[in-house]
């Protein structure tokens, strides 16, 4: 089967979760098409971003030549000091985490099953795998975004039944958002919201597991 | 006199360190806040069968995380240089291999090849857990984990019926921490995100040994930025001025 | 605009806190931490059936415990204006009466006339329990209170060979903490001992709101010296200048 | 029974129970008797005092009229600002405590057994007590010194077989110091170790309820 129409590119996914980024809210952007986000934001929002490491406020980053390794973000890059900010330990870092004071988290996907359980930290054949803070993020903020790709390379459905990969947490999504669709989660089931332009909803339930309940207002993927 | 910290050379502190001691590194992973000074010396020590706790562990050295670039930058190190010389035989940390696979992590091969376990902890969890043993808790529950591998063998319970897993307190024999600035007592002040798991490292550890920038009379840090409580240290040492590292 | 957490006035602050509420009240007891405006205009809102937690309460009153003295010097408050004006019918604290009974305060009085329920903690089971309900953390083991009337009707657990009590997270509908500058964002800075239970009371609350001395734009804090986040933080109000309370 | 001689006052109490704190230590000294050893330290002996509220090294008082109350101790009282002391908010504070990084914690006392229980806190009959900070130094210091008068004001024992009030912690008692006597917590019993100036340890059995076993190294008060 081939793809009805061009799927969308990472900075579009981006800017389409952009959308869903609260004003004035505590966001964290996960490693990959998350932390593109943040350049991605409609104008007039004001988000306050935390990494794990212990900051919170950051915007823009300088770079790797220019910037101060002690003052980091979590996916290793220099963060430009800007008026508001705070740093503090791993200790409040993960109270604010665990706590539940994250008012949205965006986080990448392996697998997201019909439930909402995600994926995301370990390919078993890999090995070792890297949980750092995704786990923590993704069991407690109050609202998770996945963003990723609707497939693997190999155009298989990355949205399933029931995740074959270890779970980073069970019913923890909220919403995926993909390169040819925005899924909502809900009690009933997946919810298809909005489809990438040239896609109906019959094609991306072709590329995806689960039956996917078509929302009475399905439209074109909107973007910020 | 009694409240004297410092010690004479990065060799001298890290000289006691027993085969078999569990080494708290802090530090997030990357430059900032990791005594990279310190680790070298113990790696020169040469004590054996160590097991390091730390929180991203080895992929500075593979992928260059969280350290400066340019031409005048130093190569990264990282914990990785415990399990190349051998000494290390266990990790227990929340970030022990980057995405991509190539290279290796000097961790990754010597898990490979059987010769290192690795313990994986969700950030949050390692960090409550050694932040616990400082603080006389012996055990407490956390959401996170639940339905996951990470719960495999622990107990759970619920709590306003939400399950939450019982995780125990994470102790040391030395925590490795690194500051800015030290006083004469031994109390430390941190800049930007170099806190990290400094902070409770040094709390949980029989024995703290602080790598610093620069040492002051006690007066010499603001009673409002004491970032750990002299209480907590054992030994400081000083960085020499110049020092290439971060 | 979406981070903007200014109050216009004390009363508008408090004016949604309902009957039956809880509520609670930063500092350790005397006047440092003690938002003692927020506390006058709640007196003068009038909610009751409140449960107040708080740690050193109702002794500033009898004893001038933690108060400036001279002839300048208010009168003491404390967290007994609620106990006077029939307001609270619930205390949760580690500290209500000084050593000497006379005078009574406030609180003991309401409890001799069975008006109020008086739940004494130890000080630091009571912080540790505000400071999970922020942290996500529903329960904790604690080797305080083992042996000792604190212990009863509680579970016990032992450890590596030594008994501990499971406590549980401590939360509230409103937390009202003093520091001593704000930004616009809620971001607040603490100075001295005046920290004590603000910090973690701002995070166990479903809204804090905070008393300080002075409101300034972000980047007027030290990014070092930010002491509770704003993330924590939904209404600030700025007291007057000279107000004459510390 | 009339005493034999004199009973030391509060602060030679004070004075005695100075000689036992270790040069360096982390002190915590409660409210009464206790807060006295300060100012009474042998020369050359430096401590870091800790208060539960939130501060380490302090050393004298300011008056309350020119003390600054965002600058305090537990018991109330306003610290000058010297060097090397730092602040910190009350989780810390039992960190510290709970942590078991306190050295040497001096209490009050209304009763001391055998075992080494203390009771400090309520007298049934005063109706409600006051725990504060007292159950988290018991139960946790890693040395606890009781200093206290011997008796009660109607001359009976307060060291005593079994508490009759309730306990602050149980077998944690290390040492009690009284205006007649030091004696030493141990294993086997109450070991007398010193006697006030013109008692006798059969002087002092004669005011405390369990059997005390007399060191062979007893010995007259020693004062700093």
């Amino acid at each position: 089967m081939t793809d009805p129409a061009r799927r969308l590119n990472r900075t579009e996914i981006a800017r389409r979760v952009a959308l869903d980024l609260p004003d004035g809210g505590i966001v964290n952007l996960g490693i990959g098409i998350p932390a593109l986000c943040a350049d991605l934001l409609p104008e007039g929002v004001e988000l306050r971003y935390h990494a794990e490491n212990g900051i919170l406020g950051f915007t823009e980053m300088l770079t790797k030549s220019t910037g101060d390794p002690n003052i980091m973000e979590a996916s290793g890059n220099f963060p430009k000091l800007v008026p508001g900010m705070a740093f503090f330990d791993s200790v409040e870092s993960f109270n604010l985490v665990r706590g539940g004071h994250i008012d949205v988290t965006v986080l990448g996907g392996l697998q997201v099953s019909r439930a909402g359980d995600l994926a995301n930290w370990l390919i078993p054949k890999r090995g070792i795998g890297s949980i750092g803070g995704g786990m923590d993020l993704a069991a407690n903020a109050k609202r998770v975004i996945v963003a990723m790709e609707h497939t693997t390379r190999d155009n298989q459905p990355k949205i399933v039944n029931r995740c074959s990969f270890p779970l980073t947490a069970p019913a923890c999504v909220d919403e995926i958002v993909t390169d040819v669709a925005v899924i909502k989660v809900t009690a009933d089931g997946l919810v298809l919201m909005e489809t990438a332009p040239g896609w109906s909803p019959e094609d991306v339930q072709a590329i995806t597991e689960p039956e996917l309940i078509v929302s009475d207002t399905v439209s074109v993927i909107r973007q910020a | 006199m009694a409240l004297n910290r410092i010690a004479e050379s990065f060799a001298a502190a890290v000289a006691d360190i027993p085969d078999g001691a569990s080494i708290m590194i802090g530090g997030f992973g990357g430059a900032g806040g990791q005594p990279t000074r310190l680790m070298l010396a113990l790696r020169n020590h040469g004590a054996k069968n160590l097991t390091i706790i730390g929180n991203v562990a080895g992929i500075s050295m593979t992928t260059g995380y969280g350290w400066p670039e340019g031409p005048d930058a130093p190569a990264p190190v990282d914990q990785g240089i415990f399990f190349a010389s051998g000494q290390a035989t266990r990790i227990i940390c929340s970030f022990p291999v980057p995405g991509t696979t190539n290279p290796l992590s000097e961790i990754e091969k010597a898990w490979r090849e059987g010769r290192a376990k690795v313990d994986i902890v969700p950030q949050g969890t390692l960090i409550e857990r050694i932040r616990s043993a400082g603080a006389g808790i012996p055990a407490f529950y956390t959401p996170t984990g639940v339905g996951t591998p990470v719960a495999e063998g622990k107990e759970s319970r619920e709590f306003g019926g939400r399950t939450y897993l019982l995780e125990h307190a994470l102790h040391a024999d030395y925590a490795l921490v690194r500051a800015q600035r030290a006083d004469t007592h031994g109390n430390l002040q941190y800049v930007g995100t170099s806190r990290a798991f400094g902070p409770a490292m040094a709390t949980a550890a029989k024995v703290t040994i602080a790598e610093v920038d620069e040492i002051v009379e006690p007066g010499g840090i603001d009673p409002e930025r004491v970032g750990t409580l002299g209480a907590y240290v054992n030994r400081i040492v000083r960085r020499e001025p110049g020092d290439p590292y971060p």
